[in-house]
């Protein structure tokens, strides 16, 4: 059934991008930060259009796309990032660029993309929104036409995004042979239906989708274009990076897993461990050689997504139960982790348009020039190393207990050790803050009220969370809940 | 009032509170409170002795105890025991303490810390009397450590001496190494009885709680205890150092009360040892050594003090003989009398120190008899006291040991411990004889010597009546008539009272060891003349040096300690920094970090590379789940 | 119930109070150094009142766990259920008095940090957030909020020892911080076993540890997971060998922090040990004990070895602390009612007694700037308070009774003695060799002539001798009169699964 | 007839093929040429199933469509960047745009 | 019979061109191949009576991206002069390995499978009319979303290839 109702809020975000487009083309000089708040505005719109989907019942779009808890929930996901990562760009944007309008409409865009993946329950859908928000990173990341940086970043991207795609198709067409379908109930029931014989080709495919998904979230060994992407991006962009596409892709396996190929978890699960074990321990083991913050930022994503992906395979190997708690311990993770990484983002902007200097070297002396960007560097760091007060320390711990299923201790125990070596790179960077005094000329500065302002805002949420997450909790619950009953149907899980 | 015995030690505790707190400010230093409060301590005894015979033998010991904690079946009480041997340490203790706070006044006038000085002693004087109260063997470590620090608080009193502060030391910590066994001990008699109380403990055992074999144990840590205390071989090396506290702390702590707490334990805990198979043995063997050891080493000293503390050293290895002999009698009448004469010589030594101005090497003095004639003629009344002179004091006791080895450990024992009769009565009189006889060997010092004060001869009088006279306690006739039961013997027991009487062959016999031994002293330094001595030093040169140099105790000890103890140490805290922290800690995070820069040059920023990673990557999951078995 | 109830908001106050005066300083303009000194005073001097409540209104006879709070937190949702995450505060007879020591330590902490010029205001924000950590950890009762307040009270010593510190600060800080927090992965690691194996969905250790008691967590279970919580805290409390942290931490860290660190933190490891290990897995502990038994032995002796030619004030205490915190370790592997209440006297005896250490050796090193005992000599000429305060300290170091070491010593031997009497004997040994190397300080420091170099040092101000005397007056207390302290600890530790008398 | 295996075989050679090109090749050009190879490997792939396995549904087809499309957009938009990256730096080897790494 | 020649033919050539476009020393060359084995996969889906398909392939492939390619080798100065410079990597070994790995995998998937619903027949013909159909009614959605996507793209390239002052 066909009920164009479900997407009000796509279609606001679609529109206000299509309209900045215009009214750059309309006045090629307007102020570009004009532009920047438009977008907020748009996203704001987006945002308030999403709430009254919030204990909506389910609704189904030809079976393809699907507008739940779990959609809403990323819906305000995005729509809140695209708001955040807009009004970081402002400032930053100005004499960088001539043009703003694609930027800022891409980033509604890409935030539509993610929505879609994480609502669409259809391989293709999914397929077409996983490349509609990558197209619209590919360019945002190459927006510095003239920094060769970002241009090389975007290259790399793109070349790798393509292959890495490929790849997926290619894993999404095998098991399209293997089930004969691509809705992921088909699929679902495809592959609890299917005989032994089929068992070279599902996981053939499913291993090539896994590597597709995986390099969308960044996951070793297909996580090699991350830092480069995030160092030569636009910062606010790297700040998108690491959130919304991130957040983007674990909806997309998500969905995919919980709802098609969680029938043959047997056969992924040991593989997704694994790779979350590389995963982790890549990422910090390398975050520990950096110099740059934004590169340190990269892999310590990368370690990031390898607890996340703890909680994946922990959804292939516990019970129905476990399952469940998992995926919504995940998404209050993930509700965590892009609270501290926007805390971080705009803290690092305000420093970054004050100094334009991006190495962790940088912000020597930080807490003595300005005391509270330091502070809200710290809490965010904190936060990814799961330190009390801050965010990480509840979604982490809570994310953590509810994947420790008896197969996975091991893991959960690697994930935790990673996470203390992580605390050592955070350690380096509060050392350059607090224990240095400032360079010579450094003089005490102060944030302009935007980003000092969001900053505060992010602060106080990332303790929010982190003190209280109650709340949060059970809005991931919703979510997850509903991410079960659509998979519910065909939930009979391999022997 | 004896189950109120406990105020004895309360008075001086307070004392020293009050002297701690306002000394400094108060008139005079506050030396009369301490003066005041020895006197009210010796009053109270008088009182506790009067009421505990009054009791009469069947309330005997008297008891007093609280509840102290309980964790569980875990329960301590505290409380005090007064019974003879008590009664006896009380006597001993409080007279002493009050001679010494007396002559204190005198001798320590015009030192540094003064007020300090008191407070300390009062101190000492109560964690004593509470050691000998103690009715049970926890209190009684406590109080005796707290003695212990008293004692390295005196010692260590001319603290800007370094040669005073490392005597504190090596005092406190030779101590405690008894101590350890002491409180190895203790606890594994709890272990085996489940108690601390010492009555208790001893019906345990009689009821045959302890095996033989762990009992002899037992009482062989708690016997390094007393040794320790009491400075029996191989521990005595500290005794002799702590000569560098203040005299009087010498007479009180190093010869009449601290260094017999030992003896006290021993002789408090006889019937333990006694049912721990050779464990008396041991004793007696260990008390003999040193008394044969440290009389010979006191020949060659030539420190008055020094000679002294030796002399301490082997009278206390004699009282160790007799309670190896298993007498408590004996052991404790010659800790009694002893207490006074050698108080007394102390006090004199003291004397002449203050005399002479600070000078207390025999080789500067002699011919002090016509300078100071008190304390020249108290000091000779003390060493013939300790020589064994009939009737002194001295005389009595060394009999009773005598007899009880005669009687319990056979002719070897007997024959070495009349050849340590000899020794002492040899060293004491050469003390007295190049002391106070023969013409001064420096004019220049004697030009200048005094007699010293009332306030200092005064205790040497009381002390030197009592030499003479305590010794009579044994008589029957004598205790009776002060209304104890009868004599020493009959008051102070194990199993059964022994009525005194007079063996004049034995008399007679150490008598004539006496007299051996004065004699050759008197020969050999007629007129404090030297040269026979020396003659006989260049005879045997090594010999004569072993005895000077104390057979190289102190120089083993050091080398132990140096060698072995603090390099065992360099050792452990150079493998602490290298192979603990530096390889195991550092190493571990140093190699956390390698492995992050070996991985890092994986990022070639070259994209066929990261491809080849995808592609690879990809290969690998897909063949490993298929080998792990889809 | 409903007195128990009140009191519980006392606990709550005494949690909440620095976290508030944390945030106050926060907002207060870093120039008011004045400010905020006295600000911390007085929170100081509330939390000494908060804490010696506790102690006193702590009813011996009563029930273990006194002057309970619980507000419901996080329930109902994911893999929790009823109580699943709660606020649930509360005391035993070992928490409380270990609340009395963190009220003393922390005052004289406080007004240690009196000194203290360079960013004043952010050193007392840290170190109040690092005071109430330690609160919590005693306070909490539920295994999420242990958790939260143990890793609370590790962080912050990294940017105090690192901003504030001294000798190879940076090293240090990062080594303690680092250790200390690897041992939390430990923990936290055994906390995702036990949650998910009594599969309660709730993280309310009382709730856990009937779960420990009743056999819900299997035997073998027990045995697997005891070492992690044991090890995991054991780093925090100097479990040998990795101790390592301890020198060299405390060797850089400022005075006030030495103190707290040294006095309180290192007793959250012990602590942790009882609560998660012996309480959560009885069975577990009792297998593994001879294993810290032995570490234990290993690290008294070791620690006291070691410290016998150390050459740093500092680094003499640290080692002392190693060696100390190695008797706790015997205490609580004796699981006997005397070796287990030795244990907690001795969290105690060495809590006060260790940070009075450091604050002497702060006092001097501000003057002189060096911690070489060969520098000095006849110290005690031109610093008498200083020395006998020092003095003091040493002998209760060195377990000399009528301080409170020797009565959590002697406790600690006896209960040793109870079930292991070679290691008993050892760890007497030990405390010998504390003596001799306190002895050793004391002779080549304070006494013999004075180096006329040190001529002009200044004995200790009136505030440093107010919170010494406070120091001092708590090791009398306890070494002179023990049933205050014995009589609380009593049902608590015979309350204790596995604990035999 | 020509079984559904073929086209599968040719589809797997062609996809490798590509896989190949991009691993070996320098110029970011030939890259995309071969990750064109790899997408027609997969829209092969789509066809061949819709054909043989569910007739009528063409599922496959429409999805092979799709990507047809997706490959084309993608190529522009990535010889776009290509360009762009050469003006700046005149090259577009993609081994020689490696200052980012490590 | 003669399909199954022709079909093994055109297979050949596919796989020989395409194995041209990986290999070829020149650029320019390379370009040459993949246009004939785009071609070529054209073919293979009239093979498979699938002519919409082929024709979209025809027009986008051989038209569209080849231009593209070829205006991009222009643009860049590739091959005009075939500038004397190695155009494949030093990994390629390695890369030949795992493509090879790779090949072997799939090879071996499509030929050890048993696809579910194979007739084993030959295929059925897909008419244009149900292509269409399922393109925009059910597939609705995904064609809003491509529509978005192919505007993306198209902004993106002009936005990104756009000359500016300051190049």
């Amino acid at each position: 059934m066909r009920d164009f109702t479900l997407f009000i809020p796509e279609y606001i975000a679609v529109a206000a991008a299509v309209a900045i487009l215009a009214a750059e083309l309309a006045w090629p000089h307007i102020r570009k930060d004009l532009l920047a708040y438009a977008t907020a505005a748009g996203a704001a719109a987006w945002l308030i259009a999403a709430l009254p989907y919030i204990g909506h019942t389910a609704g189904d779009f030809e079976g393809l796309l699907h507008t739940d808890g779990f959609t809403t929930y990323f819906r305000i996901l995005a729509a809140g990032i695209v708001f955040v990562i807009a009004l970081f760009s402002a400032q930053y944007l100005r004499g960088r660029t001539n043009t703003a309008g694609e930027y800022y409409s891409l980033l509604l865009v890409g935030g539509t993309g993610m929505v879609l993946m994480a609502a669409s329950r259809e391989l293709l859908t999914a397929y077409i929104s996983l490349e509609l928000l990558s197209f619209s990173l590919y360019i945002l990341v190459g927006y510095l036409k003239r920094d060769t940086l970002s241009n090389e970043a975007s290259l790399k991207y793109i070349l790798l995004g393509a292959f890495s795609s490929a790849m997926l198709l290619y894993g999404i067409s095998l098991l399209y042979g293997v089930t004969g379908s691509t809705t992921y109930e088909g699929v679902a029931q495809g592959l609890a239906a299917r005989g032994g014989d089929t068992d070279w080709a599902a996981i053939a495919g499913i291993m090539l989708i896994v590597a597709g998904v995986g390099f969308k979230v960044s996951a070793a060994p297909f996580h090699m274009w991350a830092p480069d992407a995030y160092q030569g991006a636009p910062l606010p962009i790297t700040a998108f990076l690491s959130t919304a596409s991130k957040a983007a892709g674990f909806a997309l396996i998500l969905r995919l897993f919980t709802g098609a190929l969680v029938v043959d978890a047997i056969e992924w699960r040991a593989a997704i461990a694994a790779l979350a074990a590389i995963t982790m321990t890549a990422g910090n083991l390398l975050a520990i050689q950096q110099t740059n913050l934004k590169r340190l930022v990269a892999y310590s994503s990368i370690g990031q997504v390898g607890y996340m992906l703890v909680a994946i395979a922990a959804i292939g190997y516990g019970d129905a139960a476990t399952a469940e708690n998992a995926s919504s311990a995940l998404l209050l993770h993930i509700a965590g982790y892009t609270l501290s990484t926007l805390a971080l983002f705009a803290a690092l902007t305000a420093h970054y348009n004050r100094t334009g200097d991006d190495s962790i070297a940088g912000l020597r002396g930080l807490a003595q020039t300005q005391p509270f960007l330091a502070l809200v560097i710290t809490a965010s760091l904190f936060s990814f190393a799961g330190l009390p007060f801050f965010a990480g320390f509840a979604t982490k711990l809570l994310m953590f207990q509810a994947s420790t299923t008896d197969g996975l201790l091991w893991l959960v125990g690697l994930a935790a050790a990673n996470s203390f070596v992580s605390l050592y790179y955070y350690l380096m960077v509060m050392r350059q803050m607090y224990l240095y005094d400032p360079p010579e000329g450094r003089a005490r500065f102060r944030p302009t009220p935007l980003l000092g302002g969001l900053a505060g805002l992010l602060l106080l949420g990332v303790l929010f969370v982190g003190i209280y997450p109650q709340p949060v909790f059970e809005a991931t619950d919703g979510a997850a809940a509903a991410l079960f009953e659509v998979s519910a149907a065909v939930l009979i899980r391999a022997p | 009032m004896a189950e109120h015995a406990w105020m004895l030690a309360a008075v001086p505790a307070f004392a020293f509170v009050a002297l701690t707190a306002t000394g400094r400010h108060l008139p005079r230093q506050g030396d009369f409170v301490a003066v005041l409060t020895a006197a009210a301590v010796f009053a109270l005894f008088f009182a506790v002795l009067a009421s505990f015979l009054g009791l009469g033998d069947a309330a005997w010991p008297v008891l007093n105890s609280i509840e102290w904690t309980a964790i569980g079946s875990f329960e301590l009480r505290m409380g005090i025991a007064v019974d003879q041997i008590t009664i006896v340490m009380l006597a001993v203790i409080t007279t002493v303490a009050f001679m010494v706070n007396v002559f204190s006044v005198g001798y320590m006038k015009g030192e540094p810390r003064y007020w300090w000085y008191f407070a300390v002693l009062q101190l000492f004087v109560a964690s004593m009397l509470m050691l000998v109260l103690a009715d049970n063997l926890l209190l009684l470590y406590i109080a005796w450590e707290v003695v212990g620090l008293s004692s390295f608080l005196l010692i260590g009193h001319y603290w800007e001496r370094r040669s005073a502060v490392e005597a504190a030391k090596k005092a406190f910590v030779t101590t405690r190494v008894g101590d350890v066994g002491l409180l190895i001990g203790i606890i594994l008699l709890w272990d085996a009885t489940g108690t601390f109380n010492i009555l208790d403990i001893f019906h345990a055992v009689e009821a045959g709680a302890v095996g033989e074999t762990r009992l002899f144990v037992t009482m062989m840590f708690i016997l390094l205890g007393a040794m320790g205390k009491s400075a029996q071989v191989p521990f005595h090396v500290w005794l002799p150092d702590a000569m560098e506290g203040p005299t009087p702390v010498s007479a009180l702590i190093h010869a009449a009360t601290m260094v017999v707490a030992g003896v006290y334990l021993v002789a408090r805990l006889l019937p333990l040892f006694e049912s721990a198979g050779g464990a008396l043995m041991v004793i007696t063997i260990v008390g003999l050594v040193t008394a044969l050891f440290s009389g010979a080493v006191a020949f060659a000293q030539t420190d008055i003090k020094k000679v002294l503390a030796y002399s301490t050293v082997s009278q206390l290895g004699f009282m160790f003989v007799a309670l190896g002999a298993g007498l408590v009698s004996a052991g404790m009448f010659h800790l009694f009398t002893h207490a006074f004469f050698k108080a007394l010589l102390f006090l004199g030594a003291g004397s002449v120190i203050i005399g002479t101005h600070h000078h207390q090497e025999m080789g500067q003095l002699g011919g002090l008899w016509r300078k100071m004639p008190v304390t020249a003629a108290t000091f000779l009344i003390g060493s013939l006291a300790l020589a064994g002179l009939f009737p002194l004091a001295g005389f009595w006791s060394k009999d009773e040991i005598l007899h009880a080895v005669d009687a319990h450990r056979g002719a070897l024992v007997f024959l070495l411990i009349s050849v340590a009769s000899i020794m002492t009565a040899f060293y004491t009189m050469r003390l007295f004889v190049r002391t106070f006889l023969g013409k001064p060997q420096d004019e220049a010092i004697a030009s200048h010597t005094r007699e010293t004060g009332a306030i200092m001869t005064l205790p040497l009088v009381f002390l030197a009546i009592l030499s003479v006279i305590a010794g009579l306690a044994v008589f029957h006739e004598v205790g009776d008539a002060l209304g104890f039961p009868g004599g020493f013997g009959e008051f102070v027991y194990l199993h059964h009272p022994e009525v005194f009487h007079v063996d004049w062959g034995l008399a007679g016999f150490s008598t004539a060891l006496f007299v051996l031994g004065a004699f050759a002293a008197g020969w050999l330094y007629r007129g404090g003349r030297l040269d026979r001595a020396t003659a006989l030093a260049e005879w045997q040169p090594r010999l004569y040096e072993l005895l000077r140099r104390k057979f190289y105790f102190d120089e083993l000890y050091q080398a132990l300690i140096d060698r072995v103890v603090l390099g065992f140490s360099y050792v452990v805290s150079w493998f602490d920094r290298f192979a603990v922290n530096d390889t195991g800690v550092d190493g571990s995070a140093a190699m956390t970090g390698y492995a992050g820069f070996l991985l890092k040059h994986l990022q070639t920023g070259r994209v066929p590379n990261y491809a080849l990673a995808i592609a690879a990557g990809v290969v690998a999951l897909t063949l490993i789940t298929l080998a792990v078995g889809g | 119930m409903g007195s128990g109830e009140a009191q519980g908001y006392v606990l709550l106050t005494a949690l909440a109070l620095p976290l508030l005066a944390a945030g106050a300083l926060l907002l207060m303009p870093g120039s008011q150094r004045m400010a905020a000194r006295y600000l911390s005073a007085v929170v100081g001097a509330i939390l000494l009142g908060l804490s010696v409540y506790v102690f006193l209104a702590y009813q011996a006879n009563g029930e273990v766990l006194q002057m309970q709070l619980r507000w419901p937190w996080i329930e109902h949702v994911g893999f929790l259920g009823e109580n699943g995450i709660s606020l649930h505060l509360g005391v035993d007879g070992i928490s409380a008095l270990l609340t009395l020591l963190t009220g003393v330590v922390a005052f004289a902490g406080t007004l240690v940090a009196w000194k203290i010029e360079y960013r004043v205001k952010d050193f007392f924000i840290l170190f109040w957030i690092l005071i109430a950590g330690v609160y919590g950890t005693f306070f909490a009762l539920d295994l999420f909020f242990f958790f939260f307040f143990y890793e609370l009270a590790v962080v912050p010593l990294y940017l105090l020892i690192g901003i504030w510190g001294s000798t190879r600060k940076e090293y240090g800080a990062m080594k303690l911080t680092l250790m200390l927090v690897g041992g939390s992965v430990g923990i936290w690691i055994g906390i995702f076993a036990v949650v998910h194996e009594a599969g309660l969905g709730t993280f309310d250790l009382p709730t856990l540890w009937e779960a420990g008691r009743s056999g819900a967590l299997s035997a073998d279970f027990q045995k697997v997971i005891f070492p992690f919580f044991a090890v995991g805290c054991g780093v925090l409390a100097g479990l040998w060998p990795l101790h390592t942290w301890s020198p060299d931490g405390h060797m850089s860290a400022p005075t006030s922090v030495s103190m707290v660190h040294a006095g309180v933190l290192m007793k959250l490891g012990a602590f942790g040990i009882i609560r998660l290990g012996i309480q959560i897995l009885p069975e577990g502990a009792a297998f593994w004990m001879p294993a810290l038994l032995v570490l234990g032995t290993i690290g008294a002796l070791y620690g006291a070895i070691a410290a016998l030619t150390q050459r740093d004030f500092k680094l003499i205490s640290g080692y002392s602390s190693v060696s100390h915190m190695g008797y706790v370790l015997i205490g609580l592997a004796t699981l006997n009612e005397v070796g287990v209440s030795g244990a907690s006297l001795q969290m105690f005896s060495h809590g006060v007694m260790t940070a009075l250490v450091f604050l002497l050796i702060g006092a001097l090193y501000d003057q002189a700037h060096t911690r070489d005992l060969r520098d000095f000599g006849g110290v005690a000429k031109v610093m008498p308070l200083w020395v006998v305060a020092y003095v003091v300290a040493g002998l209760a170091n060195a377990g000399l009774p009528g301080l409170s070491g020797f009565t959590a010593e002697f406790h600690i031997f006896v209960g040793a003695f109870r079930t292991y009497p070679v290691f008993g004997g050892l760890a007497i040994l030990a405390a010998a060799i504390a003596a001799a190397y306190m002895l050793r300080m004391f002779a080549v420091v304070f006494f013999g002539p004075l180096n006329p170099r040190w001529r002009d040092l200044k004995d200790l101000s009136p505030i440093e001798a107010v919170s010494a005397a406070l120091l001092v007056v708590s090791m009398l207390a306890m070494g002179l009169w023990w049933s205050p302290f014995t009589d609380r600890l009593a049902n608590t530790v015979l309350s204790l699964p596995g604990v035999t008398s | 007839m020509v079984p559904l295996e073929n086209y599968l075989v040719l589809s797997g050679i062609l996809f490798s093929l590509g896989v190949y090109g991009v691993l070996a090749r320098r110029n970011a050009v030939l890259v995309l040429m071969s990750v064109e190879l790899m997408l027609n490997a997969v829209s092969l792939n789509f066809v061949a199933f819709a054909v043989y396995l569910d007739p009528g549904r063409a599922t496959g087809i429409v999805f092979a469509v799709f990507v047809i499309a997706v490959a084309a957009a993608e190529v522009g938009l990535a010889l776009a960047i290509v360009i762009r990256l050469f003006r700046n730096r005149s090259t577009a080897n993609v081994d020689e745009a490696a200052t980012m790494r490590w | 019979m003669t399909t199954e020649v022709l079909w093994w033919i055109f297979a050949v050539g596919v796989v020989g061109t395409a194995a041209g476009v990986v290999l070829s020393r020149t650029v320019v060359h390379s370009a040459i191949f993949l246009i004939l084995s785009l071609a070529g996969v054209g073919a293979m889906y009239l093979f498979l009576t699938v002519e919409f398909i082929a024709l979209v392939q025809f027009l986008i492939y051989g038209g569209a991206v080849t231009v593209l390619i070829l205006l991009a080798l222009m643009l860049t100065r590739m091959g005009v002069a075939g500038r004397p410079e190695p155009v494949t990597g030093a990994q390629a070994p390695f890369g030949a390995l795992v493509a090879l790995a790779l090949m072997a995998t799939l090879v071996a998937v499509a030929v050890a499978t048993a696809w579910p619903g194979d007739l084993g027949g030959s295929p059925e013909a897909v008419s244009i009319e149900q292509i269409g159909e399922a393109l925009f009614e059910h597939y609705g959605a995904p064609f809003i979303i491509m529509a978005v996507l192919l505007l993306v793209a198209f902004i993106g390239a002009i936005a990104i290839a756009r000359q500016e002052d300051g190049d």
